[in-house]
């Protein structure tokens, strides 16, 4: 360990000016307008005339000190040492001379082994978390499944053939920090926590009381032992207590699944956002690269491509021809559980007698 | 009404009441000041009702009134001002069902009349919001014999309290095209069969009915009535090509686009020349385009209704508003009659038993979730019932946990609420 | 009273087929389309050919005995005796010869002295509640409010010049008898009820604990008598203990106001029936005539007039042009008060980036 | 990572993990698998993995460790197996404070590749989902080296706990044309004008700022942050109607109906021969037709930002989604962003103060509601902050009565629940 002094610094943002490229910062807010050249290629153009041109790869987010500095190489040759990474960690290579376009693209698909894509109408990398790889809570993983998954829809991402984006995400808890997604897979528990009254001492007891939603969990003495009790009729296995409480295990290897929801939309184009909805559970968690998953994701994607107009999103795409024929036409079973209970559960009804018949 | 208060005559003093004789609407008062000669007590109402207006005050008091062996169907009113206004000391008012689609004869009319007027002040409304006829201003003895002589007349009294209430519907088949079934059959049907649950309040709270021939919903049944029947069709609707063709002709195409096809909920419209193209796939029955249209469209073949759940107006949870329950329901046969009583009973049964006091159905599948209730009611999920999925993904799948309706049913908060509780056993 | 035997007889509802207009009667389900030949006179043509005329007037829905007979006169005259009302309290003389119809007419307004009108794209007759001439519970009159408003309204009910139909309620409580319509007038209470402890032991306390929404009653002694107490934080005046407990008065002459409400929709057409809204509070409840409520009204209407498209209901209008749109062309403050804060509050608030700039 | 535990080789058996490395997809363990050759603790941590893999089971557990005077930044993991895998007893994250848009030279991102490798298990995630770049596999020395070192060289340490949290922008105007301010810009001065309240836990609860650039919202800032800033404009978009007649001469005029026209939430947009026609009043920024037609069409020149509050996932409530709270503000002179500080200070103040522990500013506002937190902050109500107004009449005028994060907080249950205590105490 150094002897240099360890006191808070406080220095905020790096200075992003130090890290645009040249023709980022000679035309910084003065572009106009940008063309695809073909999936993962973009050029963007500003007022001056200059071109700027975008190789995207898919990346796999996690990498190696090794890996970095493999992409460094490349970035050093061909993009006078700058690059970015995108808001779903694709990676960007910038290039202000369009002649190295083709050199680029053979050092990133030959060397690094990247796939060009992610543009325009196809599906981009998918939005993950951390998994078993490093987080407490998850009950399956993430980084593992979304490489088998991408694998799968590999032609999704290197072709822009699908009526319009496709933001997939997947969250190894119901926590979910990869959040919203056209189509999003998360984990399910069915039980209400199990007790490690034991070693329930080592938490502060009144975080974990207080933060169950349902308020559920109250204070008592099992055995001996200062711990909580959970009132089963009130949880809902959220889960939420174990992230403040190691000792209440939501997990169970056994009966948790994972559930796949669609329809959830970030952007304001067209329609406003949308939260996403319940479209399949109780698929198996099966590593070591989850087939049920792709299969279920593979069969959304292939409905809402044959059935989506140019630009609708799959929420739109379906909120135009109606969730019975989501239903039908992906073959997924439209279940009780899939009818809202929660907060907004009267206004998600069909408060109409609007019915496809 | 028979006492001696009646006959007491009494001059009216109405200053401010009289400002209501003005202007070109209909006025009540003007009737009731002309008719208050005939009968004395009238301008005992109207002096009192001025009194209102000066103080900005009302002066009825309810009380609990009843024909023998009924539960319901009088409003019995006394006036604080019963002193001043002998007449109004008992003041009731009398429900009666009225005829479905508020069609009459002048012969039921007048002997409504001379019923009202005979028992009591002889004032008449058509209609109350439920539907119902009601007739105002009867003692204890004018209500009953008031009853007594609808009764003898082939009348019968209309809903309160804690029952099925007066069924509504409209005209429907009567007199209008787009009636999808036979709005008045089935209101009488429903009244008739369940007469004794309107007569006599066994419920949880008031359940009511009101019955549209189709989506228009001329007798407001979505957010008036707790369970709303609304008429619809299956496949195809019915398109006059050559009639489209002259609604092109002479309204223009332009009309067509701004009017009907981009008005479409779920653009499942287009034109081809001067031929409409209908998606019917993807049309939701919402009826626009037919009434727009009218001479060139028709709702489809086969029809039948579109049953609805849960609509009342805003006390305890605020408004809520009935939704699909059943998609489809053909309304035609006898069987289907037995099969639509059989399922009200159905629906009743899990609501009484498991609803608290004064809580409308609406309000109940609120609180124990719509999911609950469907199982509750034995009805499988449709896609259909709901706008969009659940997106929350908190879960409790019933075979591995109570529902809940079960349980520690009055302290269970809805899971939904964050509970001052975990904070104060902390 | 008479001496016959006072029983239940549960006779259910009236036979309506003794009551249907014999054009009625004959083409019952046979309908084809109808026509409007002038406001308040519509044709319905049946399958057969027949046609059956319909003459709709305004009524005052409370009507003396003579009245009734009046209008009886005219319908024995015309109409072979058969009559109907509608569900906005209008009358409607059904015919079958066309010749009789100007002096159907001339019955009607001249001799009745009811308007002709509310068909099409009018407003109709409001639908109203009891108010003082009947109910306990009125915080103001409805029918004699409804006559001045109509005297004001008169000729938009004459008129079918408005864009789509405009239905108008107004109740005499939050209750809210007369419900939704696309402007509905109500009464609003600013204070918790004030209860007449001496007065209450004649009601079933139960209940009038149980009714409260906001669970703001609770069981008390006061001066010895038993009796309730309210918690004026959680009262939220919304008068439902008053309709169960005339000891607890929620009425107020000096603060009780006058709220007009907007968008509301029952029918299915075009967009799903929607609630109505809060346009503005705090008018004053001035017997007789209550002008301030006439003129709101009226700017609610002018600005509909002006600006929706046919078709386009009084809500769905709002809609299109948005509200912040609705309260300049109204002139109404938009306050705090206006933000919801019941069960939908959230989905109530623009959750999107989408605004009028 | 100086301890002995790393050095120490060990074989990997990675059955199942192995099946990873097939596909055309890059696999993050042939790359850790590799990279083990060089770094032993990787292989420690791959085979935790696989027998995460095997079991379907986590052997995380977490802990609290900080560099001294920061409240956060460093989430500390140890191993439930650390007997079986040592260098996995501690093996701790540390975030690291992105740059704004993500934009790296080689030079910063082997800097970091370096640091990572020198202090830990040089593994490096770009980037976490709130933005941060991720270091993995620190144990407690080596974790506040490492902190130590990116200071050093410039870099400052992400949040984690009750705190603001490392902001996240678009690139916006480094390279977009539809950028209508300065994401990066904004970022970089919000984060370091408030970086004490990121490395200190001060609030109730965390707090995310995303930026975007305009509607598009590539930094999906209005479900993932309590505070979404997103990029807009007051007056007429730009319309090059060169191009737009271009556009219609190449893609046909249908193409321009169904794909631009029709898709106009507002319905704002027609066409007059070859001149498209805005209703600049009803156009409420979504971006659509100017995505579709980015050639011809650009935000207007008067730009600025929509403020909205209050995204979260689905945590205790249940989603929520940030909605209008300023409509428009201008974002470009040091007055404008004094003015956002301040305003943020206000927010943050009134948030602090009555939040309840635990307790996300959407949550909190979803519990007192949206006028009376408008009232807190000192923002007036605007209708633009709305989908529509109140539909339930109960209306509590503050002037008469307290509002509702006053007075018995705790006890005070929503005024929408209906509570059993009602009946409990009957
Ligand atoms: C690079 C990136 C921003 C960044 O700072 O990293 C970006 C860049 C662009 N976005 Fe984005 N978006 C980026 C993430 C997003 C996200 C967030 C996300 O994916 O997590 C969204 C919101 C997603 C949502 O709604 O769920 C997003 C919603 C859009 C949209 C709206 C799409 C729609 O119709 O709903 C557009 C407009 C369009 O497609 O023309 C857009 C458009 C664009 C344009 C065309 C803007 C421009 O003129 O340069 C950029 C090139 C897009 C392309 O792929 O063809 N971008 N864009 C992000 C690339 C992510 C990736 O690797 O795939
Ligand atoms: C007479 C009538 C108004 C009118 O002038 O037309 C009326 C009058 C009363 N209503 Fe009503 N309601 C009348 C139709 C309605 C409607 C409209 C409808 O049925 O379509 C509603 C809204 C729809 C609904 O059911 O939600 C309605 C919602 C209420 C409520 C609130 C119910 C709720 O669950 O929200 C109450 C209070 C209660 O039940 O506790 C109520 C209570 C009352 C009481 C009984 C007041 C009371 O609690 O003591 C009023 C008696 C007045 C009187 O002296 O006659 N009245 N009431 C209507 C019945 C006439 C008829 O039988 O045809
Ligand atoms: C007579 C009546 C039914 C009854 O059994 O009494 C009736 C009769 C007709 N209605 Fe209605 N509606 C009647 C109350 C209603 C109501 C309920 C109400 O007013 O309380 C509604 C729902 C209102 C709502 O949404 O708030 C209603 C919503 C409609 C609509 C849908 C309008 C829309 O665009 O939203 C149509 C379609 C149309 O206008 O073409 C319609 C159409 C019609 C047609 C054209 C149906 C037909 O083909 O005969 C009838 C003549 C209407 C006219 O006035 O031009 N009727 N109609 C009611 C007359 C009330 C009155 O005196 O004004
Ligand atoms: C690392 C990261 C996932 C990833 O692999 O990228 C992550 C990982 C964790 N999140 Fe997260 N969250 C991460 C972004 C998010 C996001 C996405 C975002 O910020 O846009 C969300 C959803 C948006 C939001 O804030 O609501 C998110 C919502 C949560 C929540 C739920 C918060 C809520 O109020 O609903 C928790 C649990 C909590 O706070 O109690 C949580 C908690 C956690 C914890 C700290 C688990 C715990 O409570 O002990 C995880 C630590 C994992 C680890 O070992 O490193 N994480 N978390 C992301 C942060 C990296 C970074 O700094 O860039
Ligand atoms: S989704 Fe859950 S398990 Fe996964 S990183 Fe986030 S908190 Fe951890
Ligand atoms: S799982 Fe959720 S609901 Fe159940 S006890 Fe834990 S925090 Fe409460
Ligand atoms: S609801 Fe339909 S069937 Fe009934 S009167 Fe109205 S338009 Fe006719
Ligand atoms: S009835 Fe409604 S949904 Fe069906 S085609 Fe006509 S307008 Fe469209
Ligand atoms: S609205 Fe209120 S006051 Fe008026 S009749 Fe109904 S219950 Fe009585
Ligand atoms: S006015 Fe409403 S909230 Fe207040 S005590 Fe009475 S019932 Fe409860
Ligand atoms: S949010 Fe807007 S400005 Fe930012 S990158 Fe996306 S399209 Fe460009
Ligand atoms: S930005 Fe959106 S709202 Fe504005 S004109 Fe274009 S499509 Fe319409």
């Amino acid at each position: 360990m150094s002897d240099k002094p360890m006191a808070p610094r406080d220095q905020g943002a790096p200075d992003y000016n130090k890290y645009l490229h040249p023709l980022m910062a000679k035309n910084y807010g003065e572009w106009v307008s940008h063309d695809r050249l073909r999936p993962g290629v973009l050029v963007h153009t500003a007022k001056s005339g200059d071109k700027l041109y975008t190789v995207r790869a898919g990346s796999p987010r996690t990498m190696s000190a090794d890996t970095v500095r493999k992409v460094c190489d490349i970035a050093d040759k061909f993009c006078e040492g700058y690059l970015r990474f995108t808001a779903r960690s694709n990676i960007e290579f910038l290039l202000g001379d369009k002649g190295q376009l083709d050199g680029l693209i053979q050092a990133v698909e030959g060397d690094l082994g990247w796939p060009l894509g992610g543009t325009g109408p196809s599906v981009s990398n998918v939005s993950h978390t951390q998994g078993w790889l490093h987080c407490n809570l998850p009950g399956s993983d993430a980084a593992g499944s979304v490489k088998a998954l991408m694998d799968d829809l590999i032609d999704e991402f290197k072709n822009e053939t699908l009526p319009n984006r496709v933001h997939i995400s997947s969250s190894c808890c119901q926590i979910n920090c990869a959040s919203h997604g056209d189509i999003a897979i998360i984990v399910q528990h069915h039980h209400p926590p199990r007790i490690n009254h034991a070693n329930m001492q080592i938490c502060e007891l009144p975080k974990v009381v207080a933060i169950c939603p349902a308020a559920a969990i109250r204070p008592a003495v099992v055995n001996g032992y200062e711990s909580v009790e959970v009132v089963h009729e009130k949880c809902m296995y959220c889960g939420a207590c174990h992230g403040q409480c190691p000792s209440m295990e939501i997990r169970d290897s056994e009966t948790d699944t994972l559930s796949i929801w669609v329809g959830g939309k970030v952007s304001n184009a067209r329609s406003a956002p949308t939260f996403m909805k319940l479209a399949v559970w109780g698929l198996p968690n099966n590593p070591p690269r989850w087939p049920e998953i792709s299969e279920a994701v593979r069969r959304i994607l292939a409905a809402y491509k044959e059935g989506a107009k140019p630009w609708e999103r799959v929420g739109e795409w379906i909120d135009r021809i109606g969730w019975q024929r989501f239903f039908e036409k992906t073959g997924f079973p439209f279940t009780r559980y899939h009818i809202d209970d929660g907060p907004e559960a009267l206004s998600n009804l069909n408060r109409s007698a609007m019915v496809r018949l | 009404m028979s006492g001696k208060s009646e006959k007491k005559a009494m001059a009216l003093h109405t200053p401010m009441l009289n400002e209501l004789e003005t202007g070109p609407w209909p006025s009540f008062f003007s009737d009731l000041k002309e008719y208050s000669k005939k009968k004395p007590v009238v301008a005992q109402l109207l002096n009192q009702l001025e009194e209102s207006y000066e103080n900005k005050w009302n002066y009825w008091i309810g009380k609990v009134h009843n024909a023998p062996g009924y539960g319901g169907g009088i409003i019995a009113r006394v006036s604080e001002k019963a002193d001043k206004y002998p007449g109004l000391a008992n003041f009731h008012t009398v429900r009666v069902i009225e005829p479905p689609g508020w069609v009459y004869s002048t012969e039921a009319l007048r002997n409504l009349a001379d019923t009202a007027e005979r028992n009591g002040a002889g004032i008449l409304q058509f209609h109350g919001m439920s539907g119902d006829i009601l007739l105002l201003g009867f003692d204890d003895a004018g209500s009953l014999q008031c009853v007594e002589d609808l009764m003898h007349d082939g009348w019968d009294i209309g809903g309160s309290g804690a029952a099925m209430r007066t069924l509504q519907c409209c005209v429907g088949q009567a007199r209008c095209e787009m009636a999808c079934y036979d709005t008045m059959k089935a209101t009488k049907h429903l009244t008739d069969t369940f007469i004794h649950y309107l007569h006599r309040p066994e419920f949880v709270y008031k359940f009511k009915f009101k019955l549209s021939g189709c989506g228009n919903d001329c007798s407001n049944s979505i957010v008036r009535s707790d369970m709303p029947i609304m008429g619809t069709w299956r496949g195809p609707m019915q398109v006059n090509q050559e009639k489209v063709a002259e609604f092109i002709d002479t309204k223009g195409l332009e009309y067509l686009i701004d009017n009907v096809l981009t008005r479409c909920p779920t653009r499942c419209l287009s034109v081809k020349g001067k031929t409409l193209v209908v998606d019917n796939e993807n049309c939701v029955r919402c009826m626009h385009c037919i009434n727009v249209m009218h001479h060139a469209l028709a709702p489809g073949l086969d029809r039948g209704v579109t049953i609805l759940i849960g609509g009342h107006r805003t006390l305890k949870i605020g408004d809520t508003m009935g939704s699909v329950l059943v998609p489809f329901m053909k309304l035609e046969t006898e069987e289907d009659y037995d099969a639509l009583v059989e399922f009200i009973e159905r629906v009743w049964e899990f609501w009484n038993d498991n609803g608290m006091d004064h809580e409308r159905i609406g309000e109940f599948i609120a609180r124990i979730g719509m999911g609950t209730f469907l199982k509750g009611v034995g009805v499988e999920p449709d896609a259909r019932m709901i706008r969009q999925p659940r997106t929350t993904s908190y879960i409790k799948f019933e075979e591995l946990a109570p529902t809940k309706f079960e349980g520690e049913k009055k302290k269970d908060p809805p899971v939904w609420n964050r509970e001052a509780e975990s904070v104060e056993t902390a």
